[in-house]
């Protein structure tokens, strides 16, 4: 088994991966750059080394001084997380040629499904749907164009090697296509140093359902089955729950064979997650066609809420798996039960274009109530840095049913205050409350329709908040030596109420 | 509304109980010297200092009046698409900034003409700092 | 439905009530005593109202005070949570009188439950098995003395308004007898006002065993499953869990349905727990002996391992059975999955003969990780006062299996540092560390029997913890100002570790 | 143990992370005037200062030497089972005291005769308030 494991990333999902080590009894080894000396996962971790500066380029997605932390700390695994390099074949490929367990799948794999084309070829191969489209060996505008025309309009341009709808185009109008190749080309080229473009046909209004699988070095292969994660910004998922309202169970069992065929078809190892559109127009029907959309070759961010249906710990098998061991489950010993929804909470504001905040939380104090799981890196005092993404938490909340899980999650978000940045906490509660979302009918394009409505304008303050604002700078006047006074007074372990009373008479 | 009092009750660390009519409800209160934040049942609050409100009644942040292209927030300069004298369209993208892992197009407000490039890629800037100078469309 | 619920009781089971409110959209109105102004109940419920002063009996134990304040507060509901007057027949017709519903079930049954000796007859004439005993209407010393002679030694004299072992007495030498029977009676007579006595064999190191039970007003009775109580310290429980490693699933379903049976005829509503004997020296077996012990009339405090296996909400339940809606379950749409166990975290001192402590929570820092879940009433800062019980949280684990259970019951305890008061965790990690407990063999003498080992003594600090606490104090005398010098210099908001790194050496 | 140096760093409020050879513990630490207490994985660690030890170095709570028997904690007495002239034997419960809705029975240590009794039923005592003063054993 693993004894000591080193964990290149930072956040909450360094934490998850510590505390599974903990209760596995496995060594964690934390990796910090300058900005994040005391956060949290540092604190956790049994063992903490410098990696270099605040810059990600320099630190955390830095090969290098990853691999040269590993060796001084004696570590024998490396766990990548999610983002940074946990779809970097070649980090991968150096973890293994340092004689450390990788915690992933091979890296011929990450290399394989990391091509689009390459997964599309693969999987269609394993029978898996795919959407009609053409991949042209003419990458030339003209051969572009053609392809176009085969695959027919509205279609989509699509990169290779492209990822969160960079080098991504629509076309509806031919008039288009050119300058659609074109830029395409341009910033796929400028992302990810390849220009090279397929086709796709356009599904309208798609729903994004995914499926979670896990494979094990023993040629068994397991789904645990599917998230829905069409509340989604620009190509960024802001809730993501199981079970799908868009799945019945005829194509639920569909899709989670399909991407069970599809893992087993790359020669999978550990987990992944296999993305499907499914055809919105026909979502609720047993026979609604699905396709192939892409393959995640890691740990997915929305991870907990098939931890929470399932009742089973991904982290754990990742490393049991990584170590050799065989999947600690088998098919039928996997079920799904109840109803779980994530929300990210993001440091952004809404009302400015969710324009990305970067500060110092004043003031943070996470909800704590049955079936409320909160996934965090964040603490009071703490500095959301402009160097790192702006995700602060995950709140995931878990009940008997959806409409049960709606209100748990909206009233944990209700009891959530972070102060210090702005939050996407309002407008998540403006999603929770809209009919399409209670409805369960919402596609990809539901937020980016929505978005202006949801995203709501600086409320002005209530008297009864004023009133507290008040109380507040009364409180500061009356502790100057106070070592808080951001936060309205002295701690909380000197409270007296009786004297801390006030009355505000007002019209 | 009709006359009436509220009673605020420290309960906790930044935490305040209004109690209106026998009906309570809990405010997080945080003050810097910038202001005041409050948050109370999912809704955020936030009033400026004087001279905090008076420095950003400047331009709002990454629009552009009096021709000029400001950084929303602290952020690496990504890429810089124009250089002194082009002539842009509204709707151009001019500079594009990357600040938690996001990228953030700043763009032309109208048809203009680039007076001044204030910033190179790869360099970081602070808030409100001036990325692009615009001048009148040459005719 | 009901509209505002008032909450007579207060502490973590308050806040969990108050939280299933929220959920549901009902108006919580919290009552507290002078002792609990400003307590985590109070600052989360929509109302608060005093109560009076702290002694719970002029507070929390007084019915006038109690139904003054939900006339008051014009709450149309009241929710006895536990302990208080939860089981008080007197208090639940009082409500009634009121015209407020009470949640619970009527107040006949209630009474009829709590004589033990009701109780005995009305279960058995259902066919749920009870121990072989009598009960002498001639209560005198003759007449208990032939009682026990009829059943047989071992005995065990026990009062009929019993509870928590008092009036209980163990006979195994007939010389006792007289002795025995005074001594309880006297027991009985001055803590309940009632000094009935009966004998009943005394079963040689049973397994506590209960079975969670839900009857709405529409006929339908359904059980959760059981929970495992044998890890109790003079009949206080201190770790419950469920599944019971002790039930194979053919005892599992005679008991549950028993458990059904004898709720059927008790004409019973809400929710309520029969509490089973089982045979220690049978346990395992398909066919052990299980006997009825007694029925708890309320919520039991270790619910949770019960929602956490079934994944259902028992509070919300009891709010709509309570209002008269059906059941939100059938029989066969609830499941027992994965394994839950709870530890209660006592503020008690073990190493001093268990010695119960008072005083300010200086530090409280609860572990947050998947599969834990913490329900308290406490808060850093907060006091754990005299005048109540001092129980300060609840620690739930649940994971696939009963050990993986344990090990992360075990890491949250090592990382939930509460100071101020000495609490039982070091105990209670070393009763998971016991291999009896990790075998499932427990009965409910093995903390009573165990109990010396396992209490352990105030460790020395070792030379880490010295230096840590001498870097507090060096930090104490850089920040005079600071608010909290009890908790080791400024608040975590003005962190700069750079500044805050101390050397120690030392031989 | 040979010399080695610990590095300790304040990673948060009362929050000390001990690193030696390049393995961290977490220490949880707070100071009161009557000393200080920590906390790590799971074990309780308390000092008192000077004047508390010498005050706690007074016979063990609820114990008796000096045949005086003091409270353990701030508690109600619930019963007084003797009076003064009554001899008692080791194990007797003289008084029964409440805290914490526990019953905390306080019992002889020894053979003796009871000489003072400090206490009345239903009356709050303070930590190591006398309860019941005894003597030798009258032949």
């Amino acid at each position: 088994m693993i004894k000591r494991l080193l964990i290149a990333n930072r956040g909450e999902i360094a934490l998850r991966i510590v505390r599974a080590c903990r209760e596995m009894g496995i060594e964690s080894v934390a990796v910090y750059s300058d900005a994040d000396i005391a956060a949290p996962h540092i604190v956790a971790a049994d063992r903490a080394v410098a990696i270099g500066p605040a810059p990600a380029r320099d630190s955390y997605l830095s090969t290098p001084r990853l691999l040269e932390a590993a060796r001084s700390a004696g570590a024998d695994a490396v766990h990548p997380g999610y983002g940074f390099l946990s779809e970097n074949a070649g980090f991968a490929r150096a973890c293994g040629d340092a004689g450390l367990i990788f915690v992933g799948p091979p890296p011929d794999v990450i290399a394989h499904m990391g091509s689009k084309i390459n997964a599309r070829r693969l999987v269609a191969a394993a029978g898996v749907p795919v959407v009609h489209g053409d991949v042209p060996d003419d990458q030339s505008d003209a051969g572009l164009r053609s392809a176009v025309e085969r695959v027919g309009l509205p279609a989509l341009i699509k990169a290779s090697a492209g990822g969160g709808g960079k080098g991504m185009r629509t076309i509806r109008d031919a008039a288009d296509i050119d300058e659609s190749v074109r830029s395409a080309r341009r910033e796929s080229t400028a992302a990810f140093g390849d220009g090279t473009l397929y086709v796709e046909r356009l599904i309208e209004s798609p729903r994004h359902v995914e499926v979670q699988i896990f494979a094990d070095d023993h040629g068994q292969v397991v789904h645990l089955f599917e998230r829905e994660c069409s509340v989604q910004r620009r190509h960024q998922k802001v809730i993501e729950e199981s079970p799908s309202p868009a799945l019945t169970p005829e194509l639920r069992s569909r899709m989670t064979a399909a991407a069970v065929a599809a893992a087993k078809a790359a020669g999978y190892r550990n987990a992944g997650t296999i993305e499907f559109l499914v055809d919105g127009s026909r979502a609720g029907a047993a026979d609604a066609p699905f396709y192939f959309l892409e393959m995640n070759t890691r740990l997915q961010v929305e991870h907990p809420v098939t931890e929470q249906v399932t009742a089973l710990d991904l982290v754990r098998a990742q490393l049991l798996v990584a170590a050799g061991e065989p999947l600690p489950w088998t098919q039928d010993s996997i079920s799904q039960r109840g109803h779980a929804i994530e929300a990210r909470v993001y440091a952004e504001d809404p009302a400015e274009g969710f324009l990305p905040q970067a500060g110092r939380l004043l003031l943070y104090r996470e909800p704590r109530s049955p079936g409320i799981r909160i996934d965090s890196g964040a603490v009071e005092g703490g500095e959301v840095s402009i160097y790192y993404d702006a995700m602060i938490a995950k709140v995931i909340a878990t009940a008997e049913n959806r409409d049960r899980a709606i209100a748990r999650l909206g009233s944990a978000l209700r009891d959530f205050p972070i102060l210090g940045v702005r939050t996407n906490i309002p407008f998540l509660l403006r999603i929770l409350d809209h009919p399409r979302f209670r409805a369960g009918t919402m596609d990809t394009a539901f937020l980016d329709r929505e978005g202006a409505t949801l995203a709501g304008s600086a409320p002005e303050m209530p008297p009864h908040v004023r009133a507290a604002v008040q109380a507040a700078e009364h409180d500061r006047r009356q502790t100057p030596g106070a070592s808080a006074p951001e936060v309205g007074g002295a701690g909380r372990r000197q409270i007296d109420p009786w004297t801390a009373i006030h009355r505000w008479g007002r019209e | 509304m009709s006359k009436t009092a509220a009673t605020v009750t420290r309960v906790g660390d930044g935490v305040y109980r209004v109690e209106e009519d026998g009906r309570s409800v809990i405010v997080y209160v945080a003050l810097t010297s910038a202001g005041s934040w409050a948050f109370s049942n999912g809704e955020i609050f936030r009033t400026r200092s004087a001279d905090e409100a008076q420095l950003k009644s400047r331009p709002r942040a990454g629009r552009a009046t009096a021709s000029k292209i400001t950084a929303p927030m602290p952020a690496t300069v990504l890429k810089v698409n124009v250089k002194p004298g082009d002539t842009v369209a509204k709707g151009d993208v001019l500079v594009v900034l990357e600040a938690m892992k996001m990228e953030l197009p700043m763009r032309a407000p109208g048809a203009a003409t680039v007076t001044t490039v204030a910033c190179r890629e790869g360099e970081l800037v602070q808030a409100d700092a001036l990325l692009v100078a615009l001048g009148p469309r040459a005719a």
